[in-house]
């Protein structure tokens, strides 16, 4: 038979001293039994405990002492006029039938053996739910998380930039396809490409120019790398003149020619 | 291109300090790119060395349902628990019955419960365990009603540091001896008639 | 009655993990019941001898004006980094073709792009290409309201795999093999139906 852990009786406190034990035959003051009684988590808790006082295995129980103190108890909450859940009354009355049962003699007839027996069925009820009492002081004993033990969390360097999926060169070229395919459509615009060369320089020299400065013509044209690179820039210049985006002024007649950006607010 | 043993020691240990929650394995292979990731079961070496390591420390390597975390040792207990001003939560005999209840005979539905505890359970003992994360709704019982049936959670596990609830220890020892006693009981009641 | 050093190093150790924040001399001695709190001295002594401790491992102690905290090893950044990175972007298609005409037609303006694209651009694609630094501001076009003129970068040339803006393929040959496309497509079209 395994062994039955004793769980800890339920700790009843009156005037700041606990009372284990309620002395069966001296005067119960009405509050005193009524806190006692709280204590407890029902009528199957209470019996558990009148069970454990005995000090004895469930499977050992004397159900008839045992239904004499159970109903002593009720008794006396009833005699005082104290509030009893009904659960009790109504394990006080199982108790009663178990214990006029044992006084009759068995049924002759077994056909439904154990089912119908109270007694063995309150034993197992008992033992059910003090197996469970037994878990609930397994969790109890766990180490918790908050009370024994802490989540240990320190700082940490942060995220980099948020990583990007490739986009790969085929994407980007069906995407202009496809604007080109809808701009043809809509056809109002009748869209001429410089050579792409051109319009990246245009970019180039714009972001060359400070506002309101003015730098020498042949110094953007010397940043050319080459002869193709100086017609490039040079066409560059010209469509970013025509487009209105750059000013040219040349203060003398073959001074150096300068080039700035336009002045908006002009 | 393998990582050498004390940097991915150090590269576990320092993930699973910044992060707030236990990690799996396989999250914490995730932290790796594709050509340096060790297999599992060297990261599961590691985690041991780790471990070990702790010996002595003011922290734990700690496995649970969720996978592992840091934790502060149980002997540091009292003096870190000042750190917060309210003393831990403690709980109702009827809440860690409740979920003792649960825990072991999962999944119940509420009537279970209150037939094995001879009392009802108040909907805030319900709603505190769900609202922990340590019971949910697993499914309904197909019985007239359909009641809720309800089972733990890996918070549950994680949060009582538990890595299964085999890790529990079990409570129906006495079951084969209730058996016993019924067929002894009822002979003795066949001899007293 | 003071604490043996191993268990005031453990103490130290636990709170400053539990705590994710720096946590100054003062403080640490609050943990510590008066009779047995140490003396600031031997506080930082013993700080600094978890500090040693921390040699070779992913965390150490580092000492801010507020105080100490625990923070992961530097070594091990660029891993731990991995566990807040979201997962990766996908790029709309309006994104994609914006970042087109702005490659083709630079500098353009964003109403440039909306004339051919013939819907609206919306700031935050625009946004998105500058933070990527794949397009920037290279001036202000001359006309009421000065809209700023986009051009595509090195970054952009870079990311695409190219040296220069002429290795992308000229528009006309991309509209040709979309024409070859289309027509595939329409006569296969065709023999299906």
């Amino acid at each position: 038979m395994a062994q039955l852990t004793q769980v800890e009786l339920p700790l009843v406190k009156i005037a700041g001293r606990p009372v284990e034990q309620l002395p069966e035959d001296l005067y119960i003051p009405p509050e005193a039994l009524e806190v006692f009684m709280d204590a407890f988590e029902g009528p199957l808790d209470f019996l558990l405990y009148l069970i454990r006082r005995q000090n004895i295995d469930i499977l050992k129980v004397d159900v008839a002492r045992l239904t004499e103190q159970y109903v002593a108890y009720v008794d006396a909450m009833r005699l005082l006029k104290l509030e009893l859940a009904a659960d009790y009354l109504v394990m006080a009355a199982l108790l009663a039938e178990i214990k006029s049962r044992a006084l009759l003699p068995v049924q002759a007839s077994d056909d439904d053996e154990e089912i119908d027996d109270p007694r063995t069925e309150l034993l197992r009820r008992l033992q059910e739910y003090e197996q469970i009492q037994k878990g609930a002081e397994h969790i109890r004993q766990r180490p918790e998380l908050g009370r024994d033990f802490f989540a240990a969390q320190i700082q940490a360097p942060e995220a980099g930039p948020r990583p990007v999926t490739d986009l790969p060169l085929s994407e980007l070229l069906a995407a202009m396809a496809d604007v080109m395919r809808r701009a043809s459509f809509t056809d109002s615009h009748q869209v001429k490409y410089e050579p792409l060369s051109t319009r990246a320089r245009m970019g180039d020299v714009l972001a060359r120019l400070q506002p309101g400065e003015f730098v020498s013509f042949s110094d953007l044209l010397s940043q050319a790398e080459s002869r193709a690179g100086v017609v490039v820039t040079f066409l560059a210049t010209l469509e970013l003149i025509k487009e209105g985006l750059l000013e040219i002024v040349q203060t003398q007649i073959y001074g150096p020619i300068q080039i700035g950006l336009r002045d908006g607010t002009a | 291109m393998a990582l050498p043993d004390h940097q991915l020691r150090q590269i576990l240990e320092a993930a699973l300090l910044a992060v707030d929650e236990p990690m799996s394995v396989d999250r914490l292979g995730q932290l790796f790119l594709e050509h340096e990731r060790p297999a599992p079961k060297r990261l599961k070496q590691a985690l041991a060395e780790i471990d070990d390591s702790c010996q002595g420390r003011g922290f734990q390597l700690l496995e649970t349902a969720s996978g592992w975390r840091f934790v502060t040792a149980e002997s540091a207990a009292p003096w870190v628990a000042r750190l917060w001003q309210e003393p831990p939560r403690k709980y109702s005999r009827a809440l860690v019955e409740t979920l003792a209840l649960i825990a072991y005979r999962q999944p119940v539905t509420r009537g279970d419960i209150e037939s094995i505890r001879g009392v009802s359970v108040s909907s805030g003992i319900m709603r505190t365990l769900e609202e922990r994360s340590w019971v949910r709704v697993v499914g309904h019982k197909e019985v007239p009603g359909r009641p809720a049936l309800y089972a733990t959670t890996k918070q549950f596990l994680d949060h009582f540091g538990l890595k299964s609830l085999d890790q529990l220890p079990p409570i129906n020892a006495i079951e084969d001896g209730l058996a016993d006693l019924l067929s002894a009981t009822e002979s003795n009641e066949g001899t007293n008639s």
